[in-house]
């Protein structure tokens, strides 16, 4: 299943189960467009897709690439190396051609490109791009329609479904207007139709997704809508990079179901808006990027003690600080669990995969309501931004239509009960009783009074965490892939999943006796996992973040505190990039060698 | 205001319905009085427990909620504007209240005044304004006067205050008021102006603190020798920004009643407009057979 | 040398070693103005003080207490129990006299209490406080004068240094006006000679502190002192108890050394301000309690990516959020070290007593010089108010006069160099190559220039986080009371020391191998920790937050994730006291049982 | 602007020796002209690289310090304000300036802006508006007029928009200049009475976001069939704040030039004069003395 042992000439003949194409050139070619088109074309013929992509460090553009990789089976990861690349310029050829695995093709641009290292088996197959493209739609102002050119050259070379990829070519500049809907597919066209004796044909192994109806799209998108299908109707936030696409779609989208997402001053008013308006009955999301997770920690400490509910979406990207603003990064773990003055405990998710992102979010907000209080999503800058293609998700199983509820509050209402779980009652809700109820951030009675008394703040303390150790003790066991026990774990949370699973498989491939498992609540960890980690000789925890002072990653550190098992080490890397699998294969073999 | 939406009018509330616990303030503390005037709204307004809220930030006057028998939320130093916004925005039948010092609502909390103002969030705003930060006893306040002493300054305050009428001109907001703890029934009568004022409405209330800065607001007290004058709406052109900002550059203690009004659309009227035109281009579509159009094209 | 197990009466023949006086009445009253001054005598007569008070809920006053706990010798605690109770109200008597010993004495007002409890020994003694003033004084409002008399009744009682409480009492009132000092001075020495049977007369063993410059003070005080002791001329601050009483101090302070400190007007100007005056070339302050470090998260990331310098003061209290702002709590340890987005190593440290806030803030000033990055210091709501004697410091030996290096940077100077510590060049210095340097929170490469570079995030993330790594190797490992190896490691941080310290020796009376260790740098921890533990059987790490969701208090979860070691056991409590001898000692007992 | 206390005055800087980075702008982006004329600027007053230090944010135009040869910081998002009065506070021989964009200091700045003006802390400010959020790609910002889509205002943006003149006014600024980029003339001549300028110095640049809001001020420029109208300072009362909010109320595009100034103390002078009275009051005793006494008073 992995695109790395199989090259494509090796399988002219057969079908293709996995390619990997790099497009390298200037983001302002329209790479990401290309690249997002051949995404959408994958969930459309039952296939498989993961993307990656690099953004320019300047606004106007700049060299960038876009990575797809396709596959007719299980994809997990953007590829380590490419089959193909497609080099627009001198500099996208430099700086890539290493990625192509031994054999592989490079398709230049021959008026841009110099082919000038003939290494490793590589094939080179140079292509006017830009004056077949001038020649197919005219001569237009900075080579625009290259990237569409070469759009239709890829359709032919790996026979893409052509029809499938021209409705959504129409989809995309429909609404432009018909000029350039126009050119669009005659660059298309030309592309398609380019005659070059060089150019192999492969052909893909039919998808082997059997649900009929699939779509493709990537993390942030998901997790907008997962929020609406919880029932959040509310929200609040500010732009940061690589939040902002979720508050985008959730301005455009919420006002069609009746919401409303507030555009904020700053991200303390952002989650404090959120909060208003979970205290007001409708569970709420608020989310940012690491630096506006730190200005939210005070107010998500406040609603841990206040124990409201509310939905806190972090998409990490590369820090500390300012960082690496559109790097992957896993750093803000432990800012999600602690960030916060005192003891104010909170659940912690992170999604595995961009699918994921949809469904995290409904027990999200599932997981708030039930013990109101803050859970925060921790996904990243590369699952916001990667393509997946992956079943539509039934929304007859999954939706929760949101419900005010104002129902008259019984004679023995409590805001704050010391035996029970916390269940606020919205402004508006009769009080039977007569006196209504006060929410507070100060140590509080069960009526919300504020309290000094010494065993009355011992008791509520131990009321906030319990109910995350009751919580912990329902939450299902993480599942581990291959076998039960052995000699290797590996694990990991959030988008390193699919790497992880991949670097299993050739662990096993190598001999070694190898299972992976998978973190999706990491906080409270689910009970039980001490036990399922002892039955392993070794546990490496791989994550995209610094092993620290005492050498280990962010999850290591709370394992191990929790635990006390020496077998867990660490794996880590803060190169702002998805792991490849080989790093990680690459890392137990050192640590074993 | 918001229209009352709730389903059946009910019994005006009596005083000791509305009472909960005894204020924690000081004796004398003038926040007292301001709390006696909103019961009178209140009553005077028919309102009922199930019709508003009570937010607030953290200050002595920001204990306000506690001893109000309404829903009421105690929350963080300087955010009780935002919070209120999300309840305003998403509860368009309630009434919120927001109760502040000077240092909650002018020094931590100066931002979300001003976008809470420009947006027209749709609540009433009481600042109670003591020139002092009551709760942490005595530091300079963002209003504390240039020459007062106070432990954070001890050789006097140097640094210009804020001048709130100006900042919340500044800021656009659309009902700006200012009164005096010490003539309930002028800030009677302005909390009820602001309370029917559709949008953002904010009264400053100068609320005496006994504790740290007593006699600070004497000369607005006639009976202390001072001069309570108020403005002749009759002259004072409600609407005009620069009129308005020119009374705000009077000298202590300057002039009390409503300093500006205009009516503009409210933030939560502009988004419920949206919604409207929203739901008039897709039909009745239920909800989540537009999520599935939106799956169609991702296809 | 325990107060506990000798009553004054057993000893009155003998002088006295160790007295524990529990004043108990309204604020209002002046009873903390008392009991200061009892802890000033103590400094003056070469006596040991702690004292420890409650702090009313309303503005205007409320019941509250004052401890004071005087010893001869080492006093490392504010006491479990009372041996004099002085009760102003029924209040008083009725919520305090169950903190009296067994036969322990009931001083009371015999016009405000009644009698009403006659049990374990318990002395009872009325004095009518209120009309013995008045008739000293004249009658006055509010009672007031009522506290001097009283302090004039334990002068006698305790054959107190009476001149040199009279000197306290005329320096304390004397700037208030010539007829309050002198109705003072009446009511002290009405209270001083106040006949009574009942009073017996007790005498306290000389002091044997031998310095003979003793000074007394609460914590805040010396760290404010020990602020501009390490050369600290500029820092911003927003109010906020309990740390606003240090921002006081250094306004009213710091113009007479040339600084200035600005009150800011919020907590994340603050920290920029601060961070600006350190930037520009003088190391400077910072602090806050809780919610106030929760706003300063993203500023202090910032710091630990820019590579600037700064101390940051965190006066711990009740949480989480608004929580107990009067009472104390060890709550924001994992906030401190991981409170920030990404990976953003930093210095945490906490002082063990009053004496060492004064050494602790020197210790961070050269830290925070040496490693180029923020210090914080966790102080808490006990330390800050308690009052405790000790040895003036030697200014001689720590005093760091400040010096501002605007000194030409040589040919090859770096902002950022990878292999040495950063030293940053402050605005106004000039540079030799002609090129100024830039101080940012992007990623940068050694000149501060934004890089997105892979393995120069790799290395940058690495230099940053090795400092401190190097840094641990250079602290001295924690010393060890009583013995190397055994039984039992007591274990703490912050002003626990005394009590953990006591409540040793008391397991030793008991017959258990028992010892204690404190741990002053919290973050790196000294190497050879793990080593250290490792040669005890059980290491319980006493702490005054929660035992979470693993049941580990905060340091007790990192400990036990740097060294995997199981032994590590926690003795967490939340009530919002300081620890009592007795509850340390009830908890190995507990868990041993 | 702060007296120089350099030791030796040196050669003027080339306007190579000023370049730093080249800057990572769009091609057209009004900060280029806002960087040239600041060039010029420190050209013409003789400032060199030891007398001066740039300060800024989070966005494109916050990115100004790289691209200026001389010490600079670029901070968090919002906190140019806070870290440049540190700066200022400490070290009176810098000029200290601040580069930011209309988010930056409008939205989550926008509270350091009323304190840092109030306060009257000695730098200056140029904000670069563009009416939109550059950097993360253009959404709504503060100063977007009503109307404009963008990405977080898909219909078109509703709210009022700040007024940045009258805001600052608001806060008592007291020195508030509006330019335009495509007007290099006027926009250095403001800098350099910006620079002037004791105390706290504000301009507003129009500055054209080429790449999500191009012609966003066209209006103001002749040769785009605009008008730029210069305030008239003969008719103008510069120290009028009523005067100065009637002209902060006139239709987008306004005037341009000063809107008022006033010389009152900074708050770096206010507590330097707080810190030679104390030296006066306590003679010249050496700092440890002075702790020492203080432990006395311990004993
Ligand atoms: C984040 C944060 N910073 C500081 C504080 C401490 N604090 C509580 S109330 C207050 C100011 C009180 O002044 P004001 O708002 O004028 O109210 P007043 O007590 O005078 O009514 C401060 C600084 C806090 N609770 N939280
Ligand atoms: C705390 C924080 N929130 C949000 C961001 C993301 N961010 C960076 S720049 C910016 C706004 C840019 O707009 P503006 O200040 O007008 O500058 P311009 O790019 O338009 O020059 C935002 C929201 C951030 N870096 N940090
Ligand atoms: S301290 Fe001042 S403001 Fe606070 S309750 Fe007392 S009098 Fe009122
Ligand atoms: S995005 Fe706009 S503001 Fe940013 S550099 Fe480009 S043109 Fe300038
Ligand atoms: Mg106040
Ligand atoms: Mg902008």
């Amino acid at each position: 299943m992995s695109s790395v042992g199989a090259s494509p000439q090796a399988t002219q003949d057969d079908a293709l189960r996995n390619v990997v194409i790099r497009l390298a050139g200037n983001s302002q070619d329209g790479i990401q467009s290309i690249g997002g088109m051949l995404g959408r074309l994958a969930g459309r013929t039952a296939q498989e897709v993961m993307t990656h992509m690099t953004i320019p460090s300047t606004i106007s553009g700049g060299p960038s690439i876009y990575q797809v990789h396709l596959g007719s089976g299980e994809v997990l990861h953007a590829g380590d190396v490419a089959d193909v690349l497609v080099a627009f310029y001198q500099h996208s050829y430099d700086d890539h051609l290493d990625s192509l695995k031994e054999g592989g093709i490079c398709l230049y641009d021959s008026e841009k490109v110099e082919e000038t290292r003939d290494e490793r088996g590589i094939h080179h197959i140079g292509v006017p791009f830009t004056s077949a493209t001038v020649e197919a739609i005219g001569g237009t102002a900075k080579d625009r329609g290259k990237n569409i050119f070469v759009l239709g050259l890829l359709c032919a070379m790996f026979h893409l479904d052509r029809e499938k990829l021209v409705g959504i070519i129409e989809r995309q500049f429909g609404r432009k207007g018909e000029d350039i809907l126009r050119n669009c597919l005659n660059a298309f066209d030309a592309g398609y139709a380019f005659q070059t004796t060089d150019l192999r044909q492969f052909r893909f192994a039919p998808g082997e997704a059997t649900h009929s109806k699939r779509i493709s799209s990537d993390g942030n998108t998901m997790l907008g809508l997962g929020l609406i299908a919880s029932g959040v109707r509310y929200g609040a936030g500010y732009p940061i990079t690589p939040w902002s696409s979720i508050m985008e779609l959730l301005r455009r989208e919420l006002p069609k179901y009746g919401g409303i997402f507030v555009q904020a001053e700053d991200e303390l008013a952002a989650v404090s808006i959120a909060l208003g308006a979970s205290y007001a009955g409708h569970l709420a999301v608020t989310g940012s990027s690491g630096p506006g997770l730190a200005l939210k920690a005070e107010a998500i400490g406040y609603a841990c003690m206040a124990e409201l509910p509310l939905l806190v979406i972090n998409v990490q990207r590369g820090g500390p600080s300012t960082g690496l603003p559109t790097s992957v990064e896993q750093s803000d773990l432990l800012q999600a669990i602690y960030g916060s003055h005192g003891d104010s405990p909170r659940i912690v998710l992170a999604p595995k995969d961009v699918e994921d992102c949809f469904y995290i979010v409904l027990e999200a907000a599932q997981l708030a309501r039930r013990c109101s209080c803050p859970v925060i999503i921790l996904s990243d800058q590369a699952l916001a931004t990667r393509i997946e293609a992956f079943n539509e998700p039934n929304l007859h199983e999954h939706w929760i239509e949101p419900e005010l509820d104002l129902s008259e509050r019984g004679e023995d209402f409590k805001p704050y009960p010391v035996e029970n779980l916390t269940q606020h009652a919205p402004p508006g809700s009769r009080m039977a009783e007569g006196s209504y109820p006060k929410v507070t951030g100060l140590e509080h009675d069960e009526m919300g009074h504020p309290s000094g008394n010494p065993v009355n703040h011992q008791k509520m303390t131990e009321k906030r965490r319990n109910k995350l150790i009751a919580l912990a003790a329902d939450l299902p066991l993480s599942e581990v892939y291959r076998e039960e026990d052995g000699e290797i774990l590996l694990m990991g949370w959030g988008s390193t999943y699919g790497p992880i699973r991949e670097a299993c498989d050739r662990l096993r491939d190598k001999g070694l006796c190898a299972s992976a498992t998978h973190i999706r609540h990491l906080h409270p960890l689910p009970a039980g996992l001490d036990e399922l980690l002892a039955r392993f000789e070794h546990v490496f925890v791989i994550e995209m973040n610094d092993s620290g002072v005492y050498g280990h990653g962010q999850l290591a550190t709370i394992l191990r505190a929790a635990s006390c098992n020496p077998a867990i080490h660490s794996i880590c890397k803060t190169d702002g990039l998805a792991y490849r699998v080989s790093e990680i294969v690459d890392g137990v073999d050192n640590f074993l060698a | 205001m918001s229209d009352s939406q709730s389903a059946q009018p009910e019994e005006k509330l009596s005083k000791k319905q509305l009472k909960a616990d005894h204020p924690t303030w000081c004796p004398g503390c003038g926040d007292f009085a301001v709390l006696a005037s909103f019961f009178n709204v209140i009553q005077k307004l028919g309102l009922t427990q199930t019709d508003f809220v009570c937010v607030a930030g953290i200050g002595c006057s920001s204990r306000f909620p506690y001893f109000v028998n309404s829903h009421g939320i105690h929350f963080i130093h300087g955010r009780a504007l935002p919070l209120a916004t999300g309840i305003s925005l998403s509860r368009p039948d309630q009434h919120v209240f927001v109760f502040g010092g000077d240092g909650d609502g002018f020094s931590i909390g100066g931002n979300h005044l001003n976008h809470a103002a420009r947006k027209n969030i749709n609540l009433t705003y009481v600042i109670m304004d003591n020139c002092v930060y009551g709760l942490t006893k005595n530091q300079t306040s963002p209003t504390t006067p240039i020459g007062r002493r106070s432990k954070t300054d001890p050789q006097g305050s140097a640094d210009r205050p804020i001048n709130p009428m100006a900042q919340l001109l500044g800021s656009s907001a659309s009902f700006i008021a200012r009164s005096h703890a010490a003539h309930v029934k002028h800030m009677t009568e302005m909390f009820e102006r602001a309370v029917k004022h559709p949008g953002f409405s904010v009264v400053e209330v100068l609320s005496e603190c006994t504790m740290f800065y007593p006699g600070a607001f004497d000369a607005a007290i006639p009976r202390k020798g001072g001069e309570f004058n108020l403005i002749n709406e009759e002259e004072h052109d409600l609407t005009s920004t620069s009129k308005a900002f020119d009374l705000a550059q009077l000298e202590f203690p300057g002039k009390f009643g409503v300093f500006y009004q205009d009516e503009r659309p409210s933030k939560n009227d502009l988004e419920q407009k949206w919604i409207n035109e929203t739901h008039d281009k897709q039909g009745d579509l239920a909800p989540q057979d537009l999520m599935r159009q939106k799956f169609a094209a991702m296809q």
